[in-house]
């Protein structure tokens, strides 16, 4: 175990990160804390590849190269939604999530 | 000393992604996210992956909070609080949270992880720059440049939306 | 390796190329003279899109990341005839004037999704696959929210962007998983490793699922409805043929590739993943009264069929599919450039709207009524065919019940798909919609439908092509 | 040219002919000259199926042609006929060429009325001829869905409601054929070798047994469906009812036959294991049908009820007689097809006409059109008289050979179960003659109806073709009945020698 | 053998007739259409009297009359040996068959010229009377079993047509449903003892059923089915039918009503042919009934006799001439069946054969006389009912005297025809059964009484103030009274005994003095009766109506019978078989499959909330969806 700390503990960090943002996604009432929550997911699935990468496959830097694309399709989701997200709120005065839900059944 | 780190910094990283989602204020929420994202990039130090590091705290921390704080201050007064939410989905929330960490936890701890057997590559910036240029295996010459379209059409979806028309009279 | 292995990718570096080209001429091209970008790029694709079918090389580039082979090629073909035939149909939507200033903008932003997509049809590891994917998808919400004053558009855009990435969030996690499991990206080495173990099984969900987002499976189809409902009407046939052609065909490569070890696993999975989204797409749809969600409804239920070739066989499943997806463009893209073309003369998009439509445009409601019978599989049009052999494949593994299950469901889906033909033919209405003219480029994409839908069910040459090029991939 | 080729093309191209038509009497022209050559093919398929054998031609099917058409598949376009086949094909030809007479002043959509109805009867031929289930099927189901539209858009009174009913019962039907076809197929190999379609290749291997018993019901009662078995008759009444007179009599004539059709040369004489282990089962479901189906048709007020809930008493002897399983009851059970095709078609036509004329079709607000309209009505009373099994006509000929048939089972049930259908044939009389009685005969009821004009030339063609072909089968019935039982004798071979259970 | 070949246009020329007047008489005038059938019923009579005279006074051998078929063709072929013949079986009695039907057709036709003249449908009348002829000869003549079957519902349909004739009268269409429906039944019967018989013996042929000593009924011995063979079955179902058709109770109650039809057909088809069908189809299969079936002949004398009883009493009470006529019908009818029913096989044994196919023919005459004679009365004066006649003996003389020939014949008082074929009937059953007897003696005094009470009150009795002076019929009419009056007379000494006999033998017999005078002076009794009641007006009739209450509204009723069977068929099969079924089928089987549909419906618009617009609960969907997967998935891995 690297540095005495078991692989399993950095694991159980990002697990309850992620859902901690599969939890604010779901139960927060604005588009952007949303958002936020999406990034939390995206970070905890970072910290899944790099620290499998270290723990597990250190002859490659594949999890570590893949957290930095992921890092990079983050801030081009995290661009566009946000665009989306002031059309929103130019279209509607608010960016409540329970109000987009125009159309529905 | 890195057990001591290492559980601190976990500790920032689950407090703060906790009251990032719960706290009622949007702008301290952004901010936990921002402390939360600068622990994670504490993480990665811890593993030796400075690179890591420095695109978390460059690209994460320092691009998308920034982009977030800005729609923020677009879209909302500072002195704006949330209400609470919605009972139905938090309890929907929390129910698919306690069920999906109960699950993965136990699913990861149940699993013998087998560590590979080959030699371990050095991280330094050479063997980075390598790798990203290279063309072969383990070459990441055709994400890179893949990605660069990917961001090349974000950015034109980006304004194609948010660009203010001149006939139109919006807000912003 | 040399530049004269790039023909290997000619596909993408084409559209790339062509996307370049229309940034180009966007900024070449003077306020007024706009609307002869859409010329323009008509031109080039149809020269893209025939170029594409001229037979070339197969290999691998780049260590394995790109893969390309026979099957691979026609897929992207296909996508290129998908987008092509969108294109054409979205002619006369682009020439409104409201759009007049976002011409290039939808063509730029379609290649690039387009080209992501080719990537990740070509993709030999799980890192082209989902920087493909995310190319894929993130420009799309921007082309969702296209009619961006319209509050309808604005909410699909942003509902499609919000769930892509909660999706892409969770196939990640499960790819990490995979990752930690195998120790690899590349889908070569992983479809040695995998054992049907809990973390892999785990993996494998978390990343079905995000795939079933973009195939949009129950219980994973919720934003389809919403999104195809909001999205002016060309962006959501494209996303229902093209995106969702695109999504089947690395699904099905995926599972047949990578996870072939691991079959006993997945199979009972995709067996109720396809009864649920057959059974509850065609429960929405039945009582839907806009068109859009209609087929938004239909593509979900269509979705869960070929769900039954990926329980086929090897190449008879991988076969159906292909022909399956192919007869589906034809004929969904002939049933979204009716609406199109009626939306685009009369603003009406309801089905209670369609009524006596073949007393005024009696071709367009023949047209409707064939690709409607297409899509629920009724002889001898071509969706018959896809459907018949998609069923062959299933009952080949022997999922009788299953087939019984989908040709029921079929049953279902031809009650609604009758609907919208008794609105067309048989009721009446006050104020019919008035008799028009589609354009050109509108009457072109309708004949090449409906061409489509009758000659490849009867052609049997092309079941046969790709019959013998899925075993070529496969093995 | 292969004949039988020749009879998917010509009303192939009578409907191309139609569409460039400019009005109704155009399409209506076109139409009748087109089924009037597919009428006359049709005469010189009967007599050169004759003459070829009489030359001794013993191939199970002749004209037999055959195209690859998905190898990998091993799907073909395979034609042939036997005696059946030629004998269902006669009637078809007879039917629709009455039914586009039947159809002659109908002016509204008229060219998309007689592509639809042509379009209809193709598929019908289709079916008839093909010899792989994969060509049979797709004909079967193209025939199911013009069907929708000709009662949706022509027909009268709850249209659109009976007419998906009716869609969606008989495509939930081709459901279930679609699990038994695959299931021939994937079984039709069961000592390796290729997988096939073809019918007579499958009839020379025995499909393993467990398969045959999971696989005979699907095929059986989806077929069944459209030959209305009871309980799944229930699309029949309403869809009739609304149906215009041509579909009416294309539907009950021909089409209901591709259920009889379908249940023997695919169920049947495929799986004839399975057939003989649950014959019982589907037996006494017949058996119900034939009684059940002349009760209710006692209550009926409606002409085309009565006459759809008779098809549902004279379909399900075809099927009882199918399942005797002898050479005889077979012989009675097509014999059947054809006598209730004719004879119903004829009804359909007539109530058409009537109702073109009064307005109605309810029985008690009509009576004593004898006087008015006599023609029609010694026509339907000749109608009347097939039906209810007149020697003479069509209709005792098929009768008595289905029971006769059954009866020489050598168990009580069969025999028993003969003597209650039979018993139908009381019950038939009761209800024809209530229908002639209240309808025909007596007092004028409606004034109005005083002046009702008789047939015109072109129904008068219509009926008397279709009495003409019941007469000729009733008085001369032998080289018809000759002619299946010779194309019978290796279907009832085959199901004679399997091992029973 | 050959030399009959001619006999074929016995039947084709009917047919023929009835194609051409059916097809065509409608662009002649009327009359043609009559003559050309009566021309063609003429030939067709002189051919059957040619025939029958040189079947029965030609040569033959010592074995006896032979049966000869001289011509005969496969109609439908079921199985290697069940095969439907069309052909022409000639031995006795389908000779004697022959000649009645077609003289009594012949009279009819001659007779109809008058009696329908100016009737609309005077063409379709001529060829429904040929269509009617052809199907009664070609049951007749019927070589097997099967085609007589097939004749046999021809004839019940021509039976149909005819009684419907008047289709514009409620009553008579009602009449003629009846008829049809009734006698359907009875069919249906026949057709279970035909397949039955077929597949016992595995044939149709008459000619392998009847022949002596025969095995084809070896098979059947161990054949049972609830406790009773299988051939007792099959004889009594085939009797059943016959019993419909020959109008023996319980299915009696067709033939009274049948009488709607126009009178000419009352006389051909409900007097002498189409009602002795089933007495010659028990005939014809006598041998089979007799040997294998005893039980069944048992039956079928029990039957006739009680019927002969039951008419005549139910005859008495009548009014409507034609009524009575068609119940003496029955009555006669009635003896016909006892008299096969007690009789043995083969010789003097034999007698009650012989006697039943005598009384048949003597029958067919006088029977039809009386009707001939009853539609001249009608024809003059408009009426069917006995309260409007009287005195009429004045106006119609020919009608009278031929009336009366006929009732002294009916009445069995020698030496007219009926008094020899009924002693002959009365000896066989004697021989055989003395409760049968005993009844037949009853009956046959009844008859004479019903008959003169008819005779008396329509030629005698008080004088009615007609609207217009009834006159005689014309001679088209009143030709073949006479004819039919000359053959009532003199027919009953035709040597029957030495022509037609069970085994085809001829033998000897004497009229039975004990048995002959005991019946002479019933009858007699039976005539005074009357003469007291009925030749003067007097109220001694009323009031002994009234003396005998329930039991005289009963009979007049005709013992209700027709009530109970519209009760059957109206409440019982119509109101709670036919209905219940009808609504089973709309609101059960039908509600079911729509109810899946509508099921369906309804479950859509049960979830359409799954679909609630809001992003989150999608997500939720999705999540949930996941780990539910991902649950499963490894719970199935473990």
């Amino acid at each position: 175990m690297i540095q005495g700390i078991p692989l399993e503990h950095f694991l159980i960090v990002s697990t309850i990160m992620f859902f901690i943002g599969v939890c604010g996604f779901i139960i927060r009432r604005n588009l952007i804390t949303m958002l936020m929550a999406i990034e939390l997911i995206l970070n905890s699935v970072n910290i899944n590849f790099v620290v499998f990468n270290r723990y597990l496959y250190p002859d490659q830097l594949q999890g570590q190269f893949f957290s930095l694309f992921v890092v990079g399709i983050a801030a081009a989701e995290a661009s566009v939604a946000i665009a989306l997200i002031i059309n929103i709120y130019r279209n509607m005065k608010n960016i409540e999530v329970e109000n987009v839900n125009e159309m529905k059944y | 000393m890195n057990v001591l780190m290492f559980y601190l910094f976990s500790g920032i990283i689950l407090i703060f992604s906790l009251l990032s989602i719960t706290t009622r204020r949007i702008l301290r929420a952004a901010v936990y996210l921002l402390f939360v994202l600068v622990a994670t990039s504490g993480l990665y130090f811890m593993l030796k992956y400075q690179f890591m590091a420095a695109v978390q705290l460059t690209l994460y921390a320092g691009g998308i909070v920034v982009l977030i704080i800005f729609s923020i201050l677009l879209t909302h007064h500072i002195t704006h609080r949330f209400k609470h939410p919605n009972l139905t989905k938090l309890l929907m929330g929390i129910g698919a949270t306690t069920v999906g960490i109960g699950l993965v936890i136990t699913t990861i701890l149940s699993h013998s992880f087998k560590a590979g057997t080959a030699p371990e590559l050095p991280v330094d910036m050479t063997v980075i720059g390598n790798q990203l240029l290279s063309t072969g295996k383990n070459g990441y010459i055709l994400p890179f440049e893949l990605i660069s379209i990917l961001l090349l059409a974000a950015m034109i979806a980006a304004i194609v939306i948010a660009k203010k028309e001149n006939n139109k009279n919006s807000e912003i | 390796m040399d530049l004269g292995q790039f023909i290997l990718m000619r596909h993408e570096l084409l559209l790339t190329i062509a996307a370049l080209a229309i940034l180009v001429a966007e900024i070449f091209t003077s306020e007024k003279n706009k609307s002869k970008i859409i010329n323009f790029t008509l031109v080039l694709f149809a020269l893209v899109t025939f170029i594409g079918f001229i037979p070339g090389e197969t290999g691998n580039l780049f260590g394995g990341s790109f893969q390309s082979s026979q099957l691979t090629i026609l897929m992207k073909n296909v996508l290129n005839l998908a987008v092509l035939i969108v294109f054409l149909q979205a002619e006369g939507w682009l020439r409104k004037p409201e759009n007049a200033d976002k011409i290039s903008e939808y063509f730029i932003l379609t290649l690039s999704t387009l080209i992501g997509m080719n990537f990740m049809i070509s993709a030999g590891d799980f890192l082209i696959f989902y920087i493909g994917l995310e190319t894929a998808t993130i420009p799309i919400a921007g082309l969702a929210a296209f009619d961006k004053y319209k509050s309808q558009s604005a909410e699909a855009g942003i509902k499609l962007i919000l769930s892509s990435a909660l999706s892409s969030g969770i196939l990640l996690f499960g790819l990490s998983m995979i990752y930690g499991a195998t120790g690899s990206i590349y889908f070569a080495d992983i479809a040695t490793k995998v054992q049907p173990n809990a973390l892999i099984a785990l993996g494998f969900v978390f990343f079905v699922s995000g795939m079933g987002f973009k195939i949009s499976l129950v219980p994973f189809h919720f934003w389809t409805a919403d999104v195809y409902e909001g999205a002016p009407i060309n962006v959501t046939s494209y996303l229902s043929v093209v995106s969702k052609g695109a999504a089947a065909f690395i699904f099905t490569i995926v599972l047949f590739t990578v996870f072939k070890n691991i079959v006993e696993l997945w199979r009972p999975m995709i067996y109720a993943l396809a009864i649920c989204t057959m059974t509850i797409g065609n429960l929405f749809a039945m009582r839907q009264n806009n068109i859009k969600r209609f087929l938004a409804f239909s593509s979900i239920a269509q979705a869960g069929f070929i769900l039954l070739g990926i329980l086929g066989a090897g190449e008879l499943g991988m076969t159906a599919i292909v022909y399956f997806v192919l007869v589906y463009v034809f004929t969904n893209l002939g049933a979204f450039g009716v609406v199109a073309a009626i939306h685009n003369a009369s603003g009406v998009e309801t089905i209670s709207g369609y009524k006596g439509l073949y007393q005024t445009n009696p071709k367009l409601g023949l047209l409707m009524t064939i690709s409607l019978f297409s899509l629920a599989g009724i002889p001898p049009i071509a969706g018959f065919f896809g459907k018949f052999f998609l069923f062959t494949a299933a009952a080949g593994s022997g999922y009788y019940i299953l087939v019984l299950i989908a040709v029921l469901n079929a049953t279902i889906s031809l009650y609604y798909y009758l609907l919208v033909i008794k609105a067309i033919f048989i009721e009446k209405n006050e104020q019919p919609i008035p008799e028009f003219r589609s354009s050109n480029a509108m009457r072109i994409a309708l004949v090449m439908c409906i061409a489509g839908v009758f000659i490849i069910g009867f052609a049997s040459g092309i079941f046969e092509y790709i019959r013998s090029i899925s075993k070529i991939f496969l093995n | 040219m292969n004949i039988l080729t020749l009879l998917v093309l010509i009303p192939v191209l009578t409907m191309i002919g139609v569409l460039f038509t400019k009005d109704y009497k155009g399409a209506r022209l076109v139409s009748a000259i087109g089924m009037g050559v597919e009428l006359i093919a049709t005469v010189y398929l009967v007599l050169a199926y004759l003459a070829a054998r009489k030359t001794g031609m013993m191939h199970e099917m002749l004209f037999t042609s055959d195209f690859i058409w998905y190898p990998s598949l091993n799907i073909h376009f395979a034609f042939g006929v036997d005696g059946i086949a030629v004998a269902m094909i006669g009637l078809t030809s007879i039917v629709i060429f009455a039914g586009i007479f039947a159809s002659w002043e109908l002016q509204f959509l008229t060219k998309e009325f007689f592509v639809s109805l042509i379009l209809l009867v193709t598929a019908v031929y289709g079916f008839f001829i093909s010899l792989d289930l994969f060509t049979m099927f797709l004909f079967y189901e193209l025939a199911l869905i013009p069907m929708y539209l000709l009662i949706g858009l022509w027909g009268t009174g709850p249209k659109e409601k009976s007419a998906m009913k009716l869609t969606l019962m008989l495509m939930a039907g081709s459901a279930l054929i679609m699990v038994g076809i695959l299931g021939l197929y994937y079984n039709s190999a069961p000592g390796g070798g290729p997988l096939t379609f073809n019918i007579i290749e499958i009839s020379k291997i025995n499909i393993p047994v467990a398969a045959q018993r999971f696989f005979f019901p699907f095929a059986f009662i989806g077929f069944g469906i459209l030959g209305a078995l009871f309980p799944f008759h229930t699309w029949s009444p309403d869809g009739h009812a609304s149906a215009p007179t041509a579909v009416s009599m294309l539907h009950a004539g021909v089409l209901m036959k591709l259920g009889g059709y379908g249940c023997f040369r695919v169920a049947m004489f495929l799986m004839p294991q399975a057939a003989k282990e649950m014959a019982w089962i589907f037996i006494i479901l017949t058996t119900i049908s034939v009684v059940y189906g002349a009760f209710s048709a006692i209550w009926q007020n409606d002409l085309k009820f009565i006459n759809a809930y008779s098809s549902v008493s004279h379909c399900g002897l075809v099927i009882f007689a199918l399942l005797m399983m002898n050479q005889t009851a077979m012989d009675g059970a097509i014999l059947q097809m054809i006598s209730h095709g004719l004879m119903t078609a004829l009804f359909f036509a007539l109530i058409g006409m009537i109702y073109g004329r009064t307005h109605t079709r309810d029985i008690r607000e009509m009576g004593g059109l004898m006087k008015v309209i006599p023609f029609l009505a010694v026509v339907y009373m000749i109608a009347g008289f097939a039906s209810l099994g007149l020697p003479g006509l069509s209709g005792f000929v098929a009768e008595m050979t289905v029971f006769v048939g059954s009866f020489q089972h050598q168990d009580i049930f069969h025999r028993v179960v003969t003597v209650i259908v039979a018993s139908s044939i009381v019950i038939t009389a009761v209800y024809i003659l209530k229908v002639v009685g209240m309808l025909l005969l007596g007092p004028l009821k409606d004034q109005h109806h005083a002046h009702l004009e008789d047939a015109k030339w072109y129904e008068k063609l219509s009926t008397v073709t279709l009495v003409l072909a019941v007469a000729a089968i009733g008085i001369a019935p032998l080289w018809l009945s000759d002619t299946i039982v010779a194309s019978l004798k290796p279907i009832v071979t085959r199901l004679a020698t399997v091992i029973p259970f | 053998m050959t030399g009959y070949t001619y006999t074929i246009f016995i039947i084709l020329i009917p047919l023929v007739m009835f194609l051409v007047t059916g097809l065509l008489g409608m662009k002649w005038k009327p009359i043609v259409s009559g003559i050309l059938g009566t021309i063609g019923m003429g030939i067709a009579w002189t051919l059957s009297l040619i025939t029958a005279g040189s079947y029965f006074f030609g040569t033959h051998g010592a074995e006896g009359f032979q049966a000869i078929i001289p011509f005969e063709i496969k109609w439908l072929q079921f199985t290697e040996t069940l095969i439907i013949k069309m052909g022409i079986l000639l031995d006795p009695i389908s000779v004697m068959m022959l000649v009645v039907v077609t003289t009594i057709s012949f009279m009819v036709h001659i007779y109809s010229l008058g009696y329908m003249k100016g009737e609309g449908g005077f063409a379709r009348f001529y060829s429904f009377l040929s269509l009617f002829t052809f199907a009664m000869l070609g049951l007749v003549i019927a070589t097997n079993i099967f085609q007589m079957y097939i004749f046999w519902e021809l004839v019940g349909v021509s039976s149909f047509l005819l009684i419907g004739f008047y289709y514009q009268k409620p009553s008579a269409v009602a009449a003629a449903k009846k008829a049809f429906i009734v006698t359907r039944f009875a069919d249906l019967g026949f057709l279970i003892g035909i397949l039955i018989l077929s597949f016992v013996t595995g044939t149709f042929d008459f000619a392998k059923l009847t022949e002596p000593g025969t095995t084809i009924f070896a098979s059947a011995a161990s054949m049972s089915f609830m406790g009773i063979s299988a051939m007792t079955w099959a004889m009594t179902l085939m009797f059943i039918g016959g019993a419909g058709k020959s109008a023996m109770f319980p299915l009696h109650i067709w033939l009274p009503d049948a009488m709607e039809g126009p009178t000419p057909v009352s006389a051909l088809i409900h007097a002498a042919t189409m009602v002795v069908a089933g007495v010659f189809l028990v005939a014809r299969m006598f041998p089979v009934i007799h040997f294998q079936a005893p039980a069944t002949q048992e039956i079928i004398a029990y039957v006739g006799g009680f019927t002969s009883l039951f008419a005549a009493v139910i005859a008495i009470t009548q009014y409507d001439i034609k009524r009575i006529l068609a119940f003496s019908t029955l009555s006669q009818l009635g003896y016909m069946m006892l008299s096969l029913g007690v009789s043995g096989y083969g010789g003097e044994e034999g007698l009650g054969y012989m006697a039943s196919m005598f009384h048949l023919f003597t029958h067919a005459m006088f029977k039809a006389l009386l009707f001939l004679g009853a539609g001249s009365i009608i024809h003059a004066v408009h009426s069917n009912l006995m309260q409007d006649m009287g005195g009429l003996r004045k106006y119609l003389p020919i009608t009278h005297i031929t009336f009366l020939i006929a009732c002294l014949a009916i009445s069995g008082i020698p030496p007219f025809a009926g008094f020899f074929s009924k002693d002959e009937i009365l000896v066989a059953a004697l021989e055989h059964n003395k409760l049968l007897f005993a009844v037949e003696y009853i009956v046959a005094g009844l008859t004479a009484f019903y008959m003169f009470r008819l005779y008396f009150g329509v030629f005698w009795g008080k004088d009615q103030h007609y609207h217009h002076t009834p006159h005689e019929s014309p001679m088209t009419m009143a030709i073949p009274l006479m004819f039919l009056a000359f053959m009532s007379i003199f027919s009953g000494f035709l040597p029957f005994h030495n022509l037609i006999t069970s085994d085809k033998m001829g033998f000897e017999t004497h009229t039975d003095l004990m048995v002959a005078i005991p019946s002479v002076l019933i009858g007699v009794l039976g005539i005074a009766m009357a003469w007291i009641l009925y030749k003067k007006e007097s109220v001694v009739p009323a009031k002994m109506a009234k003396s005998w209450g329930i039991l005289y509204t009963a009979t007049y009723n005709k013992f209700y019978f027709d009530e109970i069977y519209l009760f059957v068929t109206r409440k019982i099969i119509f109101n709670y078989i036919s209905r219940p079924i009808a609504w089973f089928d709309r609101h059960i089987i039908d509600a079911f499959m729509v109810g899946i549909g509508l099921v369906t419906e309804k479950v859509s618009y049960q979830i359409k909330g799954m679909q609630s617009g809001q992003l989150q609960h999608y997500a939720f969907a999705f999540v949930a969806g996941t780990l539910a997967i991902a649950l499963s998935m490894i719970y199935l891995l473990m």
